[in-house]
């Protein structure tokens, strides 16, 4: 009687709350998708096409609508994977670890996509691809930390050992972010000081706000929408030879 | 606790003696680094002088890095790990022992050969000084980053190493040379000082149980 | 002394064993023995609490071995923790195992095992088997109420063997236990446990 | 400050691109990594 309460006990820890997850996420999935096309496609359409061209910078200007978004993104997904390392690191909870190790590419992948395209957005602006100004410098290391946990991922065999370390990992990259902005802040000032703002947020109009807006959520919910479907991909890697998956 | 941490000590000090590569290669990669700038720059005292802090501290972050990445690595390969978890006793112990057996080693005599860009890259000697302290000051944050990679990435390739260690240590890098170029333009550096110190002392407790957790991760 | 109960440990998902129960009592030689690759060291290192991400309950002296300060426990593994550029005498004085270091004890146990060791030589100019030997001298040397040794038998000699046995009848008349792992059915135990009677496949 | 209106289209046109690019990226990406451990589990059934 002890011996098979025991192992329901460990089977139940095991299994965590996984298969939950893969269930509800199937189901929500074709709705996110849905509205994340939506708000993707009106943001980005109207921006791109339809919102008034900026009498400063003409309609290069119009980069805005994919660059702020994905700056935005490419933030969010960090501190997400922050409190979800803690969440590892406290309760040992085993979807952290899927979320992180799911995350981490998607996040790198919309950093390279700020960067690419403040660059694109620099070369007519100020006539240069790359200028070491505090923003830029910091994305870069953003992304830089993403390549790190995904690479420091990949060189562990055992699931839950590189779960943990990621989590430390991620977690030391939180505590010195911070420090590492405000230092660039430091260095920038002393070395030259920013004549160019990127976005000068209190110009902008109505007409052209409102994309941005509906793009920032549209970026926010196809973001939801590629976690969901890394993690359904990740759970169903890790646990192919559990019972719930061969019955689902 | 103390009596321990004695013994780890006095282990480290011995196995460092008997292996010169591992504190004579940092000198070795130190100064050839430096001697790279000129041949790769220019040979023009005026401009190495204006470089000169940042070559330094580029210069010492790598050779630093190249030591301490590899401090538990040995330890791991041999089993004396799996004895020193087979006790019991705070890892917490081993783990600052070992980085500041490993600064003393590696990083100190780094610094004190640094002293020589007065010659090398005509650095303005009166600034040695400021140089100098910002090294004292900053390298041993490295080599805490350093440590967390090591000890993140054991038995595993080193080029996580810098991929880890490098962009933690942006903050102390620009930090270090701001305090020597603000001195040469004649403020007062305390300021970058402080703020390494305030960085060091803060981090240190942090990344002391990081270690630990991620020294631990292999043991799972 | 030590009571193992229900003790299972996965690795990437496959259980190497499960629901392995034991009782050592002091004054008593376990031999563990099973297949390559079936967890012998694994089985060790869990009961000397070096890997504690294992599921069921270790009590040693009916405390978790995961809450205990210092047990003491000595635990000599595959690996014997000892650096080759550093001298015979710098790596037995330095182990941290060996809280009193007796030169002369250890000196004793070596002539024992019929092996001529100079302690000013680095350790790496010696043999496989003779490194056995200093190890199992400084476990000799070293008293604990719980021995956990991994493949002591191997790579020795008859006389080490020999000798290795009186060793284990010693210091169980001292009062100790020990835990040891072996392949090749070498050394004399009064209790020994399959590794492989705890898969389940 | 430059402007070039001439390259409007190609600055756009590229962020725009590159943009679509990495969202299907990480949208096909998950897809296929899941197809096929579905195929591998229903070879496993058969």
């Amino acid at each position: 009687m002890n011996k098979t309460f025991n192992n329901l006990k460990t089977f139940y820890h095991k299994l965590g709350s996984s298969p939950w997850f893969y269930k509800i996420s199937g189901i929500t999935i074709p709705y996110v998708a849905l509205f994340s096309f939506l708000f993707l496609s009106i943001g980005i359409v109207w921006g791109v096409f339809f919102s008034p061209t900026d009498f400063k910078q003409g309609d290069v200007y119009r980069i805005i609508y994919m660059h702020v978004p994905a700056a935005s993104v490419s933030q969010a997904i960090y501190y997400t994977m922050t409190v979800a390392a803690v969440v590892s690191m406290i309760w040992r909870m085993k979807m952290a670890g899927i979320f992180i190790k799911s995350m981490a590419p998607i996040g790198a992948s919309f950093t390279f996509l700020a960067l690419i395209s403040g660059s694109i957005w620099g070369q007519p602006t100020w006539g240069t691809w790359w200028i070491w100004d505090a923003r830029l410098t910091s994305t870069l290391v953003l992304f830089i930390f993403y390549i790190a946990i995904i690479s420091l991922y990949s060189s562990f065999s055992e699931k839950k050992s590189a779960d943990q370390a990621v989590s430390i990992l991620t977690l030391v990259g939180a505590v010195n972010l911070p420090i590492i902005k405000k230092s660039v802040d430091w260095w920038n000032t002393l070395h030259q000081p920013a004549s160019i703002k990127f976005t000068e947020s209190s110009s902008i109009s109505p007409e052209m706000l409102y994309p941005l807006i509906i793009s920032i959520f549209g970026f926010y919910l196809v973001v939801l929408l590629s976690g969901l479907m890394a993690m359904r991909a990740e759970i169903a890697k890790r646990e192919i030879n559990k019972e719930w998956f061969k019955n689902y | 606790m103390t009596r321990l941490a004695k013994r780890i000590f006095y282990k480290e000090l011995v196995s460092y003696k008997k292996r010169s590569s591992t504190y004579l290669s940092p000198i070795v990669f130190f100064l050839i680094t430096i001697a790279l700038y000129p041949l790769a720059l220019s040979n023009d005292p005026a401009d190495l002088a204006f470089l000169a802090p940042g070559i330094t501290w580029i210069c010492v972050l790598l050779s630093t890095l190249l030591s301490i990445q590899n401090i538990f690595n040995e330890d791991f390969e041999d089993g004396s790990l799996d004895i020193f978890f087979s006790l019991r006793v705070s890892t917490l112990s081993l783990v600052i022992v070992k980085i500041l057996v490993n600064w003393i080693f590696s990083s100190l005599p780094i610094i004190i050969l640094s002293s020589t860009v007065v010659f090398l890259l005509f650095l303005p000697s009166e600034s040695l000084v400021i140089l100098l302290t910002s090294l004292l000051i900053g390298t041993p944050v490295i080599s805490l980053f350093g440590a967390l990679a090591g000890a993140l990435s054991l038995g595993k390739s080193s080029i996580l190493g810098p991929a880890i260690v490098l962009p933690l240590s942006l903050p102390i890098l620009i930090l270090g040379t701001s305090a020597v170029s603000s001195f040469l333009n004649g403020e007062n550096p305390s300021f970058y000082f402080l703020m390494m110190l305030a960085i060091f002392i803060f981090l240190l407790p942090l990344i002391c149980y990081a270690c630990i957790g991620a020294l631990r991760l292999h043991y799972e | 002394m030590l009571k193992v109960d229900n003790l299972s440990y996965a690795y990437t998902d496959k259980y190497l064993f499960e629901n392995l129960n034991l009782y050592l009592d002091i004054k008593t030689i376990i031999k563990v023995s099973g297949s390559n690759g079936s967890g012998k060291t694994t089985f060790l290192k869990n009961i000397s609490g070096i890997l504690q991400d294992y599921e069921g309950e270790i009590l040693y002296l009916n405390e978790n071995i995961k809450d205990i300060s210092s047990p003491n426990i000595f635990y000599a593994g595959h690996k014997n923790g000892f650096k080759d550029n550093l001298t015979v005498g710098e790596n037995l004085k330095n182990d941290l195992r060996n809280p009193e270091f007796d030169l002369d004890k250890i000196k004793n146990y070596l002539n024992d095992f019929g092996c001529e060791i100079s302690f000013s030589t680095p350790l790496g100019n010696y043999s496989e088997g003779q490194k056995k030997k200093i190890l199992l001298s400084l476990f000799a040397s070293v008293n604990a109420d719980l021995y956990v040794l991994d493949e002591p038998f191997s790579n020795l000699d008859d006389e080490g063997i020999d000798c290795l046995n009186e060793i284990f009848r010693q210091k169980v008349s001292e009062g100790s236990s020990i835990v040891f792992t072996s392949h090749e059915n070498q050394g004399k135990s009064s209790q020994e446990i399959n590794i492989d009677d705890f898969k389940n496949d | 400050m430059i402007y070039d209106f001439n390259d409007y289209n190609f600055h756009v046109w590229l962020v725009l691109l590159i943009t679509v690019t990495l969202i299907s990226l990480n949208l096909i990406v998950p897809k296929i990594r899941l197809n096929k451990i579905k195929k591998l589990k229903k070879i496993d059934k058969n």
